[in-house]
This record gives structure tokens, sequence and C-alpha cells, in this order.
């Protein structure tokens, strides 16, 4: 391989021909309910964590949904499970038993 | 009295069974040569998965019943005072109720969306027809695997001159997500939607359950374009604003839920009789309150989508109302 | 005497397999026990606690006391199996050494003597009390057995509504053990009724078969029912080390090493293995659990979670799926802290090391305030305005300096990670949360959630500071006449949140407190029986559906009490029972601001 | 499956005869054949005035787009263009460059729409240059010429673009170029969404066009992203995800419209395949890129290496055997007078079986 001096910038588009969903499938399986998310933001404006960094639990759950499971396992490491969102959440998401699915399906990410 | 009542759906029928239940003589005048509109090409109503034949029957029925007289295969001139002018003859009424309805929008204009140009791109009316027809499949015959649905084609796009929301497509996409689960349970379905619009009684448990029990998921994100793939399959461009990423999949069949658009009849009605269109070109009813079914000429008076997007339900409502309205303005002549 | 008949011999296999492996259990298991478990060991062995051990293991292992507490024919049925069963043996062997003298008879020779001893007389004064005293524990021995079928098929008799589902292995032991007692009865009844001797009852039921059956058919019949009798002692034996039935050797050393100061702890340990196996799978712990009277979840309770672990079948499923209000162990006849099993089967399941996931902690303080009592109002108290604006009020009223330690947002205790097992990452929490406390000097820290005031106990170091639940505090402002509120007729009943009441022991405060503003009516679960919110914060995996009825079942019984309004002292429970009642929901705090008296002196 | 239609809808007016022609500054670098091949279909094939004048520059439209060249500036030097034009008796523009399509379409609308710019333009050329000029009449790009006239070429074909052992059509991907219509959709044949300039000669002469998704996406260039080194990852990364899209539909070759396109979708295959391993043709190899006067040179017959054919990165020898061209392989790398013009050193994405892969010493 040569170096050119550049490398070839990685595709931003989220690609659901070649991500693979299975994991995705496994936690809604798991966890219907994730699937009922409307993506109102009452979890992350409430989080605890959320208010000293920059973790995003509505969008890395989304991500997560779509198969793109970089990072998430690191994100969804920053929660302190304590338990906020699933107060607030209006659909009724175990929000916390959402953590710790993705962080257990996706540890060896 | 008689009062002509312009179109043969929903909103003429009850239209008719109203005025004649208050004692007046309607005649119902319809351009295609059977009487139900739109109506008769849907297979289940949502939010109750109600076969369209448990509305329809029942009021063709009645219709029947009462001896209505129905001038079908008849294309409506112009209206004036004392009557309507038909392609058979002038029909003399003191009132005229329009009821023509809408239009489907015409999903080629859409054309980055492959509409009759890919073979298992199709819309939402094409889906209804599928399940009446008992056959839900690809062009080849074959099971779909992945099914996207995108809302609002034709409905909040200046491109086609259409600014309106249709209303009832978000609940459709909703329905229709779910018979196809019923139909394909192993098949994964998606919804690109801008956004949800459940505005009915039962609308918004009928969205939970399509997410929550049927596993259809929703991409907030319109698709921008489809492209024809190897297989027959469409491959299909959005932006998942969520995450504010573009996303891109390959489907087997994309449903377009396409909108309502303004009956191609109203422009004549504005012509013939002098009536008003909104800019949506829709008909303008005299006000959106308790004018909400008389138009700006006193004998002229509207009921159901031939105004703006409704509902069956609306429709019917608004027939009811219209018959109310027509036997006090002739009781005042 | 000749002790050679061939029947005994799966009697004589059964026991060596039993104790062999038993003593390779009990040597293992002391064996890889930390040092400091040992060290505990050392220092108590000799002391008081030992003799406390002994009679524990009188009252509870042959007794059973605390089944008895339960219900009286669950605890007669128990005892008379693990008591009777223990006079026959004891029984027996003096009969034995009656008979013979103090010479060596195996093993066999004492529990079958009625075999071995058929030809001898049987004429004496004594020889008949001891043939009389065998045939009452036999007897005795037998009620329970009956009882026992009598639960398979109508559990309520004895006040349970649900029994254990048991796997194969407990199965054949426990046939094996159904079949062992009225085997002996047979086998005995059938010598006696060839040597016309017997008690009461073998000799009774001895002359019936006598009356039926020839001598010959007899004959035949005797070795046949001794062997079965062999064999079903055999079976069980053999069986017994992988059984529940470990649970009657293993409750022993469980109570000596609990007595001398061994604990369960956060990280799995040799000690765990004593708790697994002491186990007896009665099923005791089924009913209290709510999971499985409101919310339908039938496979988790503490009896199936200690035998998932116990055969290395623990799924991630059945640990997880827990309130931790630990209802359970309050009712647990053996005394098992399942709580900590649990939390520590999590640890193996969940916890990965932390390294840097915490680093944004780090110096992280957006505390308001000054003063050396500090409040902690904790995460949820946050969602809860009205408590953090009556604790104000009460502050003020009592005159009090307050540091306000999150007000704005701080970082959460610890707790639920820890109880979800992930005990590295709790650590990151509590040492950022100790800095803080540390850091702004306070010698007193108030907090108004039990699950903060429970780790800030348990797990933080924090010597000088005094940790308080608001309730305590309160009491003690009221006390001490600092705070003056005004009394009314109001009737309150009170909700004991599980992790203020059986997890810190705090009952009477809270009770004191709503008795100086109110009347207090006590629901029929309470204290310690007190029913959990189903909200608990140590499960993350039921649904809202199930939280909801478990919700609805306590806002039922809190308002069987007729009460006007319901106090709890957790800002969770708070919002859970508020989900399940239609009565209005308060914290303590909340009741005691509304009811300050203005002139309320100001402490000098 | 249903052919687009709406191309129809885009048409513009395209001069009959007596161009005026201007170049690229890339073309002339990498594809000069090319340029030379449409002054020999025009004139010897076609029969058609297509004047030159030598004295014409660049348009400056490079630097331009690179923020170099100010928009007086680049006005003037087009208004020198015109006035060349002017001087020389025509009135159509024919360009030999879509950036420069792109800038003089831009600059008659500018004209257009801000009058007071045009007459600025004229004073700062007269001034300069003593020079003056007219408006042209029709301002066209020599693939516009080429569409135009694609029946003519197509009833005087020698070869067409089918296979030539299997008669099956050729698949074919063309590229527009961003500039041609996405600027002025109007002035592009089939408007900027489904453009039919290239799509209208290939199904003229036999083949078959690929409507692949990424079809109207970027090849990357973007000017800046391409001339600053560090940001050139983006730039391959677009040609790229053409690549990955078109390749499923085993594409004969590409056809371009636009230099710097050609110029990329050629090159960078030889990129990706060094810095990724990835290659996109048959057998492992490139697939093979050409401008539109190659592809109307082959379909009349002219000897690629007269095209310049031996100028691209990705080897066009298996094309060459597909379409039956009667070529001689060993004249591949001789220049006028059988004179050796060197040979670059074997890549992946040449066909030509090579030794070894070979190393760029840096």
């Amino acid at each position: 391989m040569i170096d050119f001096g550049f490398g070839v910038n990685t595709a931003r588009a989220i690609n659901m021909d070649t991500n693979d969903l299975d994991t995705a499938r496994e936690i809604f399986d798991r966890l219907p309910d994730l699937q009922t998310c409307i993506a109102c933001g009452s979890c992350t404006a409430t989080c605890t964590a959320g208010a000293i960094t920059s973790f995003n639990f509505r969008k890395v759950h989304t991500l997560v949904r779509r198969g793109e499971y970089g990072e998430a396992y690191a994100e969804m490491s920053k929660c302190m499970l304590c338990g906020k969102c699933r107060l607030v959440c209006p659909r009724g998401i175990n929000t916390r038993g959402v953590v710790m699915l993705i962080k257990k399906k996706l540890g060896d990410y | 009295m008689k009062v002509t009542v312009i179109g043969g759906g929903v909103a003429g029928i009850q239209t008719a069974l109203a005025l004649k239940g208050l004692g007046l003589k309607p005649v119902i005048i319809e351009k295609e040569d059977t009487l139900g509109g739109k109506l008769r090409g849907w297979h289940k109503l949502f939010p109750t998965m109600t076969p369209v034949g448990e509305v329809l029957e029942p009021l063709l029925r009645e219709l029947r019943e009462q001896n209505i007289p129905i001038m079908a295969s008849t294309e409506v001139l112009g209206i004036e005072t004392d009557g309507v002018i038909t392609s058979h003859g002038k029909v003399e009424s003191r009132a005229t109720v329009v009821c023509s309805g809408f239009d489907l929008f015409d999903a080629t204009l859409k054309e980055e969306y492959g509409y009759g140009i890919y073979d298992n791109v199709i819309t939402s009316a094409d889906l209804e027809r599928m399940m009446n027809n008992g056959k839900v499949a690809l062009v080849d015959g074959t099971q779909p695997r992945r099914i996207a649905f995108l809302h609002c084609v034709g409905s909040r796009d200046e491109k086609v001159q259409q600014r309106h929301c249709s209303k009832v497509c978000c609940v459709t996409g909703v329905k229709q997500a779910i018979e196809m689960r019923r139909w394909f349970p192993q098949s994964e379905i998606y919804n690109f939607y801008m956004d949800i619009r459940m505005f009915g009684s039962g609308y918004e448990e009928m969205y939970r359950s399509a997410q929550q029990e049927h596993g259809i998921q929703f991409i907030r994100g319109r698709i921008s374009e489809a492209a024809p793939v190897p297989g027959g399959k469409v491959q299909i461009k959005a932006e998942d604003t969520l995450i504010g990423r573009p996303l891109k999949m390959t489907v087997d069949m994309l449903i377009l839920l396409i909108g309502m658009t303004a009956g191609c009849s109203n422009s004549h009605w504005a012509e013939c009789a002098g009536l008003e269109q909104s800019d949506s070109h829709f008909m303008r009813p005299l006000n959106v309150f308790e004018g909400n079914v008389r138009s700006a000429l006193p004998n002229v008076f509207y009921a159901g989508t031939v105004t703006a997007p409704k509902t069956i339900g609306e429709s019917l409502n608004e027939a009811n109302a219209v018959a109310f309205r027509v036997a006090e303005y002739l009781k005042g002549l | 005497m000749n002790f050679n008949s061939p029947f005994a011999l799966p009697f004589s296999i059964g026991c060596v397999v039993m104790f062999a492996v038993i003593a390779y259990k009990y040597v293992r298991w002391l064996y890889i026990m930390p040092d400091s478990d040992k060290r505990q060991i050392k220092a108590n062995i000799f002391s008081r606690r030992t003799w406390q051990a002994v009679g524990e293991c009188v009252t509870e292992s042959l007794l059973h006391r605390r089944i008895f507490r339960v219900n009286p024919v669950l605890g007669y049925m128990h005892m008379s199996l693990a008591f009777g069963w223990f006079l026959l043996i004891a029984t027996g062997f003096v009969e034995t050494v009656a008979y013979m003298g103090w010479t060596p008879v195996p093993l066999r020779g004492h529990v079958f003597f009625k075999y071995y001893s058929r030809e001898m007389p049987h004429t004496e004064m004594w020889q008949m009390v001891f043939t009389q005293v065998m045939d009452a524990l036999l007897l005795f021995v037998l009620s329970g057995v009956a009882l026992a079928w009598c639960k398979r098929v109508y559990s309520k008799m004895m006040g349970m509504r649900r029994t254990t589902r048991h796997v194969w292995g407990d199965r054949i032991a426990l046939t094996a053990l159904w079949c062992i007692f009225p085997a002996r009865l047979l086998a005995e009844s059938t010598t006696a009724a060839l040597w016309h001797n017997g008690g009461f009852l073998t000799g009774t039921v001895g002359s019936l078969l006598a009356s039926s059956l020839s001598v010959e058919a007899l004959l035949r019949m005797e070795n046949a029912v001794w062997l079965f009798y062999a064999l079903a002692l055999g079976v069980f034996f053999c069986a017994m080390p992988f059984s529940r039935y470990m649970h009657i050797f293993t409750e022993v050393p469980l109570i000596f090493l609990r007595r001398w100061g061994v604990t369960s702890d956060d990280r799995p340990k040799s000690f765990d293995h004593f708790q697994l196996e002491a186990c007896s799978r009665c099923g005791i712990c089924i009913d209290p659990c709510q999971l499985q009277r409101d919310a339908g979840i039938n496979n988790v309770q503490g009896v199936y979670f200690l035998r998932d672990r116990r055969y290395n079948m623990l799924s991630a499923e059945v640990a997880d799926t827990c309130l931790m209000c630990g209802r359970c162990s309050e009712r647990c006849p053996v005394g098992l802290d399942i709580n900590k099993l649990r939390q520590n089967s999590r640890y193996s399941l969940h916890n990965s090391p932390s390294f840097r996931r915490y680093d944004y902690l780090r110096g992280v303080d957006s505390s308001v305030g000054s003063g050396k009592v500090g409040y902690f109002a904790g995460c949820m108290t946050l969602l809860s305005p009205r408590i953090m604006l009556a604790m104000e009020k009460i502050f003020d009223s009592a005159g009090e300096q307050v540091w306000w330690a999150d007000r704005n947002g701080g970082v959460c205790c610890g707790r639920p990670l820890k109880l979800a097992g992930e005990i590295d990452a709790a650590r990151e929490m509590m040492r950022q949360n100790t800095a803080l406390f540390v850091k702004h000097g306070i010698t007193t820290l108030v907090t108004s959630c039990p699950i903060c005031l429970k780790v800030f106990r348990e797990d933080y170091n924090l010597p000088g500071i005094e940790i308080l639940h608001h309730s305590e505090y309160i009491a003690r402002l009221l006390d001490e006449g600092r705070l003056k509120v005004k009394c009314n007729q109001t009737e309150y009943t009170y909700h004991d949140p599980c992790e203020l009441g059986r997890g810190c022991g705090v009952y009477e405060p809270p009770r004191q407190v709503i008795q100086s503003v109110g009347q207090l009516l006590e629901p029929e679960e309470t204290r310690n029986h007190a029913l959990c919110c189903g909200s608990s914060i140590a499960n993350t995996t039921i649904s809202d559906g199930a939280q909801l009825r478990i919700a609805e079942s306590l806002g039922r019984s809190l308002e069987a009490t007729g009460a006007q309004s319901i106090v709890t002292a957790c800002p969770l429970c708070k919002k859970a029972v508020k989900r399940g009642t239609k009565l209005p929901v308060y914290d303590l705090a909340e009741v005691v601001a509304d009811n300050l008296t203005a002139q309320s002196p100001q402490s000098e | 499956m249903q052919k687009r239609h709406s191309w129809k809808e885009f048409q513009k007016e395209i001069a009959d005869d007596h161009y005026f022609y201007v170049r690229s500054c890339i073309r002339q670098n990498f594809f000069p054949g090319s340029e030379q091949a449409f002054l020999n279909i025009m004139r010897n094939d076609l029969g058609k005035d297509v004047f030159e004048d030598p004295r014409h520059t660049s348009c400056t439209g490079i630097g331009y787009h690179s923020d170099i060249v100010p928009l007086e500036t680049i006005m003037t030097v087009v208004a020198r263009q015109f006035a060349l034009m002017t001087e020389a008796g025509y009135e159509n523009l024919t360009s030999s460059c879509i950036t420069s399509f792109g800038i003089y379409t831009e600059i008659l609308e500018t004209w257009r729409e801000f009058p007071e710019t045009l007459e600025r333009t004229r004073e700062s050329l007269y001034k300069a240059t003593g020079r003056t000029f007219e408006i042209p009449k029709n301002v066209s790009h020599n693939s516009d010429v080429i569409f135009h006239n694609r029946e003519q070429i197509a009833a005087q074909a020698k070869l067409k673009l089918v296979n030539a052992l299997t008669g099956e059509p050729l698949r074919v991907v063309e590229h527009i170029g961003c500039h041609y219509a996405k600027i002025f959709p109007s002035k592009g044949i089939g408007g900027s969404e489904f453009p039919y300039v290239l799509a209208g000669m290939i199904e003229s002469w036999g083949g078959e066009v690929v409507d692949y998704p990424e079809r109207r996406h970027c090849c990357g260039f973007g000017f800046r992203n391409y001339l600053v080194q560090a940001n050139r990852g983006y730039s391959v990364a677009n040609s790229r995800k053409k690549f990955e899209s078109m390749a499923p539909y085993k594409p004969d070759f590409i056809v371009c419209n636009c230099p710097g396109c050609t110029m990329f979708l050629d090159k960078w295959q030889y990129t990706l395949a060094e810095m990724e391993g990835a290659t996109y043709g048959a057998d492992n190899r490139g697939i093979p890129v050409l401008t539109y006067e190659e592809m109307a040179g082959l379909v009349l017959g002219y000897d690629p290496w007269a095209l310049g054919m031996q100028m691209h990165q990705v080897d066009v020898e298996p094309l060459l055997d597909k379409m039956g061209v009667d070529y001689d392989p060993s004249s591949k790398y001789l220049g006028k007078k059988g004179k050796f013009i060197g040979a670059p050193s074997k890549a992946a994405v040449n066909s030509s079986t090579a030794d070894k892969y070979y190393r760029i010493k840096r």
C-alpha cells in the first residue's frame, strides 16, 4: 500500500444494507418497548450524566437500533444508571434495562 | 323540495340520506357509473381495521330502500340558482350540495421516487387494491423481506404545489404497516416520516401498537430519492434526522403514502358557478366555523373532502350537518 | 452377630458416597476461604458465639422454629422430618448400645437393628420401652411424610399459595425420601409379623400382615422389603449432596460460620457456597415475592435464583429480575442473605472495570450554600421539587445553615450501579461524592433518598460525618424542639421504603414524625414485611406495566387502611405509589413543612 | 421496466454549424487526443465548421472555484474569449470543458441579471486590451454538439457499443459532471435530475445506460478538496461511493462529460487500488473511463491510440477487445513516427498481465 499523504474519508451514511442489524434486533426483541420511543428527548434532558458530559441516551440508542454500534458501548458506559430517565419517559420505556442490555450486547465492540 | 347532490361518494350518499330524512327530495348526480367513490378501492379502514363493506354496504342499501333517484354517468356542466345543468339535461332544484371529493396525488410527479418507473415502487392506493385482490407480492410474485413506507408523498411539498397536510396518510401508513406485518411476519418494515400526526381517537394507540407489538420501525426523515439496484430492489436515501446522519438502505418494496389533492372538478366549479377555491385548490367554505359547509353562494353547499382532506367519519358528519343547513336555507325562502 | 446381609449393600454404598462428597465440599470451601474470613473464625471460635450457634442449630436445624412462625402446620411438618429422624437415629444408636454393649457395630447394624436383632428376645421391660419409643418416633416421622404428601396436593393447608417447582434431581431424592419411612414401617412390620414382636405400630401392622399372608410369603417378602428400605436410603444418600437435601447438613456449618461473623460480600466468595447449599428449597420465599404475586413472574424468586446459581445455570435474566426489596429474606427459615448473593451474582455478570469511564466526573461541583449540615437530595429527589422545597422550609424553620450538595444537579450516589453489579463503576461515584463532602467540611449529611442513605452508610467512608435520613433528622429536630408543628386529626398511612426499612432498619423515626402531625394507620403488611412500590432501582428488567401492577397492589393495601393520605419517605416510592392510588401521596418532609407553626423558635 | 421520459422536458437549443472552439486545461494535459478527436469528427466526419483561435486562454474557472481568481477578473477573461470570437466572426461558442461551460453560462446569466456588470466588464476589457465583444448567440458544450449529431454518427458508425462476441449491448455508466446542469438545469439536456446528453449518445450507438443509485453523485473533484493534499481523502471518498454503487451492475466502461470527472474517475481507481486494495471492474481490474469523443471515435472506427487512449490510467484493451476494435497492441506506446513515448509501470487497475504490482518510491 502506498502512502499518498492523505487517507480516504469513511462514509458518513448509515448503511442499513451492510450494517449488522442482528444485535439491534436482539435488543428490541428483548425490550420491544424501546421501539415505542418517539424521540421526545426527555431522557436526555433529565440525564444526570448528560448534565456533565455529552452523553445523549436518545441518540445512542437510536444509533444502536440502526446498527451503528461504534462508540455505543463507550457512550452507554457513561450512564450512572440513576433511573431519572425512566421516571420521565412518556412511553414507559425501561431505559435502565436498555442501557444494561446495550452494554451487555455490545461489550465486544 | 328538490336538492341536487353532486357526487356519490360517502359524503354524497350520506347527504342524500340525511336530506331525505328531513323530508326533502335529493337527487344524486355521479359522473362514474357506480356509487361509492374512492371508498370502493379501500380494503380496511383505520383505526379499527373495519372492512370497507361494513361501512359502504349499509349506506348503499339504505339508498335503495329510500328510493333516492341517482343519475349515474352524468357530468355536471353548470350550477345555477334554479338547478344544475348536466350532460343529460337540466335538473331543477332549489339547492345544490357539492360532494365531489378529492383526487389522489399522482405519484409520478415525484419522479425521484420512481413510481411508474421501478417495478416495486407502489402507492398506498395500489396496496389497498392488492389487499382487496388477496395477493400482495413483488412484481415477480415473491414475498418482500424489507418494506419501506414513505409518508407525505404529495403532501406538505412546495415542489408539487401541495402545501397542505393530507391528514389521513400518517394513520394510513401505520395501518398499512400493521397489515403488511400480518401478511409478512418475517419482514422488516420501516416508515419514513416527517411528523407523525395521530389526531384521531385510537390513532395514537394504533401507532404505539405498531411500534411495540408489530415491530415497525419509524425513521424520522424524508426519502430524497430512490434508485433501482439489481434484483428488482430499490435503494432509498434519507437522513435519519434524529441522529443527524444520512442513511441508505435497499428495500424490496417501497410504498408511497400518497396524499389528497383537490378534486380536478374544483376549478370547474369555480368557473361555472363562481365559487371560490382556497390556495390549496380545495373549495373554500364560507368560513371554517359555523359556515364550514356553506359556500359564498346561498344555494350551494359543501360536504366532505371537496373542501379539505377529511376522514370518512368527518365526511359523514359534514353530510349530516349540510342537510341541516340546506333545510334551514329552504325554510327561509 | 453377623452384619453381612447383602440387602444392606445399597445403604452402605450410599453412606460412603454421601460422606465422601460432603467432606470434599466442606474441606474445599473452608480451604479456599479468604484469609480475612479465616481470621474471623479464629477470633470467634472460642467465644459465646459458638454456644449460641449450637443453640441455633437445635432450634432451627432440628425444631425449625422460624418455620413455625410462618405456619404451625408447615413447622410441624419440617420438624417431624428433621427432629423425628434425628431422634430415630439417636434412639436407635442408644438401643443398639443397650442390646450389644460397647462393641463395634457397623452403621448398618444401627440402622437395620430391627432386622439383625429379630432373633433376640425382646422380653425385658427396657427392651419393650425401646420398641415402643422407636415406633412412636417412626409414627412421628411418618406423620411428617404424610403432611408433605398433602402439601404437594394442597399447599394452602400450610399457608403457602405456591410451592417450589423442582428439578429432576430433587424429584428423585424427594421420591426416595418419601419411600424411606413407609419402607421402614413395612420392613419392620414384616419382621415383626414373622417373629411376633414389634411395638404398637410395627406390631399391629405385623399382626395384620401375619393374619393375611402365609409364613412362606412373609419370608420371601421380608428380604424384599428390607432391600427396598436399604435401596431407598442408598438412593437418597447418593442423591443428597447433589440435591436440595444438602441443606440438612450444610445448615449446621452455615449457622456456625455466620455466628462467627462470616458474611457474603459484594463480590462472590467461598462462604456463598454454604449459603447456596443451605437452601432447602422450601419455597417459603415465593409467596412474599411481589413479582410473582402481581407481575406473574415465576422463575426468579430466591429459591430459583439460589438453585440456578448453585448448579451454574444462572441466567442474567434471573439474576437481574428482582426488586431486591428483601421481603423474601425476612421470611427465609435459614436466614439466607439472598440480596447479597444476588448482588454479587450481578457483579460476576456485569462488572466491567471502569478505567476512564467516568473521567468526566472529576472536579464536578455544582453545590451551593455553606454550613455544617449538608443536604444531598439524590437524583430522584431532583425530580420531586416539592420535597426540595419542603426541606428548605424545614431547614429555614430550624435555623439550620445548609450546604446543598446537588441542588443544581450532582453525581449519582453509586448505589444503582452497585445494585446492578457494577461495583468498580459505583466506586468512582463514591470517590467523587466523598471528595465533595470532605471538601465542604460538613459534619452531618442529610439525604431524603433512602437509596443514597443505604450506600452512604454501607459503602462510603465518611469519618466525622453523621449520615442521617431526613426522617431521622426531622425526628431529631422535633425532639430537640427546634421544629414546632401543629398536630391535626388527619389520618395518614405510612409506606416503608424497602431501602429505608429493611435496608437501613429505620422504622421508628418516620412514624414518630407522622404521629407528631397526625394519626398513623398501619397497613396489614408493614415494617419489615412492608410491600415494595415496584419501581425499585435494583431492577433493570421488568416492564412499565409490571411496575404499575405492583404499585396498584400496594396502593390497594394502603387504601385499605382507610387513611386520607399516604406518606412515604422516599422520592422514588412517592412517584411509584402515586401511580397506584387515587389518594394523595406525600413525602414525610412535605407533611412536616405543611404543618409547621409559624412561631417555631430559632435555635440559638 | 418503464424508461424515464422526463429528459425530453429539458431541451435546449444547439447551434447547427460554425462553432468557435475553446479548449479545456485538464484535457489538454491528460486527454489531448480527445480534443483533437472532436475537431476531426466535426470537420471530417460531420463536415462542420469549427474555428479555433490559438490566442484563447484558460477560462480561469479552476482559479475561480478555488477562490483565487475574483469574479471581475474571470468576467474579463471570458469577455476576451468572446472578443476573439467576435473578431473571427463567429456567434456560436462550444466549450471543451464543463467547468468552462458552467463559467460561460454563469457569467452570461450574471450579465443578463445585472447589466451593470456587463458594462463594467466591457470597460475593463477595453482598457486592458482595446477589444470589444458581442454576447454569443449560442453556448454549448462539446458533448451537446456530439449529442446533436448523434444520429448522423450512428448512421456512419463502423462499430456499435455492443459486445462483439455475444451481441449484447455494452453496459455504460455515464457521468455528467456537476457544472453541466446542476447550476442551470435548463442549460443541460435532460436537466439536472435526468441528464440525457451522454445517455442519448449511448442509446443511439447501441449501448445500455446503467441507472445506479449514485448516478447523480459528484465525482469528488470539488476543486479545493483536490487541490489541498490533506483534503484529497474527501475527494477519493466521493469517487469510491460511486464505484461501490456502480460495481454491482458490472459496467463495461464509464463515459464522462467533464474533464475533471474523467480524470478523477480514472485516476482515483488506481489510488483506491493502492490505498485500500479495492478494484471495481471485472477480474479485479479497473473500469475503463472514456471521454465522449473517445466513445464517438471508437464508434466511427478511429484507431484507439490515435484517440489518445494510451493516456488512461485504467487500461482500455478489455473494452476494445469486447467491442471488436481492430487495434495493434504493440503500438500502444508508440507516438508519431513510431517513437516510443514511454510506458507506465504496471498497476492493479491495469488489465495487461503484470509481473508484479509495483511500488512507488517516495
